[in-house]
């Protein structure tokens, strides 16, 4: 059924989610930022060929969007784009030592925010019953690599949230 | 092995409860008479206990201290040996208290370490070594049960805080905690906090500025004033609530206010002031709508409104 | 994996020496047409390199570059794809030289800390990371011979200083020491010290003081003062010789000195100085007839002579 606001998730859930999405936002910019200083790797757009090779997932919200919005899908979308992305980012340990708090940090808030979720969707009785197990990552197999992944992962998620993002500020409401 | 001390009550005792000891000298100790007497001495005090002989000859001397009134002493046994004293053993005595419980436990969540702060009242001291520990939990529901465990916080040695890392904690769950307090006559624990780290942020003053004139500002009104400020970098990120408070620096006005105000603001005119005169202006914030702390009122800014 | 970077001369070369790289890209990536560009970024520069196809289709592209006069640079493999730029690889150079000699190695006995504390002179910048490391051993003869070893010091990181402590020497014996760099590009080893830990003490300077009159102490005679000192505490075990130097405030007198004296007196009197004059004097000792090296003078003390 396509939601208006209209909807049972408590008002005190989506403004947490908001205020989570904008903190992951920003340490996600923060480790784009340290990217281009420390590794000059500052577009994403030069590393399209590099990221078909790694083949780097993204995660699709289809169930997010405002003319097809479908609640129970698109927290079970949210949920499974914010655990693929744990996985990423874990994928990306030993990135290098001047990003690796950076790194920690963004996982950390990644995981907080996807444990939120689930949270919400046992509350609603709608999470499945088994927790998701994760699908094979990309392999990075040097430094570079773990750096352009780096890139990638961290402006993949950044649309990710923004389209996150929207749904969540369509739902609370003005 | 010519003699030695047999504590009766332990090497420690509560402070002011009395302490046995007892003292046997061997009848094999060769140099030594069978009625050699033997001594007490507490501190610099010598004290005669009872002695008597067992049945293989061996001496053995009771005392019992009616309350040890310092929470170290040292016990010795002597025997009088011709005109001279001999030491034959030494005890150290401890007495003191088991731990109080610990009180006014309160945690902040600080967004530069990430790290989420605790700290608690020890009470009155034990005399004793005692060992503090941040015990916590990761929890569902408000803090009945556990879902994930965070390791024991152990605070640096005499500290009454501890910081539990950022990797063991989520940030929008609740979190039990407690303190546990240690030593050799007890243990004791603190009554159980129940909180959520993102509700309990410490918040940094925003930062106020004063607007120059220049292009894009024009010079502020009569009796008013132009200011952009910005809260505390890190926690932009949350949704906040501000309130700016102005005075005339000279003179006992009290405090205006205004509130509520958006976290940042690139132009502001604060106006129904007295014209060409020098306030002194303050900002704090606080997360809001959801549950926060108010911050420190932020460094006073120095500003004189335009002449009429 | 569409190319790489195989940098043939290692990842960190020799400031001014040349470097050559070559860049391989797959055909296998399938996203690439048979013939495209390769091009290399230095820094910020694009630059071509010598582009050519291997048998088996895969297209390679080498490049030299004259010489890296910077001490860390980013090299990256682009591939043209389109009409946008493509980064295949990276690969960071880091250029330098290798460690220079160390030299003005010296070390001073510190009897405070019970540590042989060695410093020397790093020399040049090699630009790359370089480990420090003090080695010496115990001798018997003059450092011909290795009689004890004593573990490795390494200093904290950029440091030119290490303490070796007291129970890896023998005070009075010979010990050998020299420091050795060492960096990706090479190796270098200071010349070595023999010296004996006990003959380089480091004498904290003594303690002047004038004497009030009191019962055991008379009132100086005019154009004389009385004083005592005591040289340095935990060097009062050693002989030493030490001196007095003394001057009038005002003016520019240089100083006198008085030499030998004792390490230490209870009442000394000095005269033949100008009456009612107020005298700066400073004090300063030495390990003797023993070697040693002179403490620092002491700070002033400030005595007027008695009036005539």
């Amino acid at each position: 059924t396509a939601l208006g606001p209209a909807h049972n998730l408590p008002q005190s859930f989506l403004l947490k989610c908001l205020e989570q999405v904008r903190k992951i936002q920003a340490d996600g910019t923060e480790l784009q930022e340290r990217l281009c200083a420390t590794h000059k790797l500052c577009h994403p757009e030069e590393l399209v060929l590099l990221g078909h090779s790694l083949g780097i997932p993204q995660a699709p919200l289809s169930s997010c969007s405002s003319q097809a919005l479908q609640l129970t899908g698109c927290l079970g979308q949210l949920h499974s784009g914010l655990f693929l992305y744990q996985g990423l980012l874990r994928a990306l340990a030993g990135v290098s030592s001047e990003l690796a708090s950076t790194v920690d940090l963004l996982q950390l808030d990644v995981k907080d925010f996807t444990t939120n979720i689930w949270q919400q969707m046992e509350d609603l009785g709608v999470a499945p019953a088994m927790q998701p197990t994760q699908g094979t990552m990309p392999a990075f197999t040097s430094a570079f690599q773990r750096r352009a992944g780096g890139v990638l992962v961290a402006s993949n998620l950044q649309s990710f949230l923004e389209r996150a993002y929207r749904v969540l500020r369509y739902l609370a409401g003005p | 092995e010519c003699g030695r001390i047999i504590s009766l009550s332990g090497p420690v005792i509560r402070l002011g409860d009395p302490i046995t000891a007892s003292c046997i000298v061997n009848h094999t100790c060769s140099h030594v008479g069978p009625k050699s007497e033997i001594l007490w001495k507490l501190g610099t005090e010598f004290q005669a206990g009872k002695q008597h002989s067992l049945p293989d000859g061996t001496q053995e001397s009771t005392i019992t201290l009616p309350h040890l009134n310092h929470s170290w002493a040292l016990l010795a046994c002597y025997l009088r040996w011709g005109d001279s004293l001999q030491i034959l053993d030494q005890a150290e005595l401890q007495a003191g208290y088991p731990p109080a419980i610990p009180y006014n436990l309160t945690c902040l969540m600080n967004l530069t370490t990430n790290n989420l702060t605790c700290q608690w009242e020890p009470g009155p001291s034990t005399h004793l070594s005692t060992n503090f520990t941040l015990k916590s939990f990761v929890s569902w529901d408000n803090c009945q049960t556990q879902k994930d465990s965070i390791p024991d916080c152990m605070p640096e040695d005499g500290q009454n805080h501890c910081s539990i890392p950022r990797k063991h904690l989520q940030l929008y769950q609740n979190v039990g905690v407690w303190v546990e307090a240690e030593n050799v006559l007890g243990t004791s624990v603190s009554p159980q906090l129940c909180l959520i780290p993102s509700d309990v942020v410490k918040l940094e003053p925003p930062t106020l500025w004063g607007l120059d004139p220049s292009p894009e500002v024009t010079p502020p009104q009569p009796g008013c004033l132009k200011l952009r400020w910005e809260s505390w970098r890190p926690s932009l990120y949350m949704d906040q609530k501000c309130e700016l408070r102005h005075r005339p620096q000279l003179g006992e006005a009290s405090w205006a206010l205004v509130s509520p105000l958006r976290p940042k603001t690139f132009q502001h005119e604060l106006c129904g002031l007295l014209p060409s005169t020098a306030y002194t202006l303050q900002m704090r914030c606080m997360r809001w709508p959801l549950p926060g702390h108010w911050s420190d009122w932020s460094p006073s800014l120095e500003l004189t409104t335009a002449q009429r």
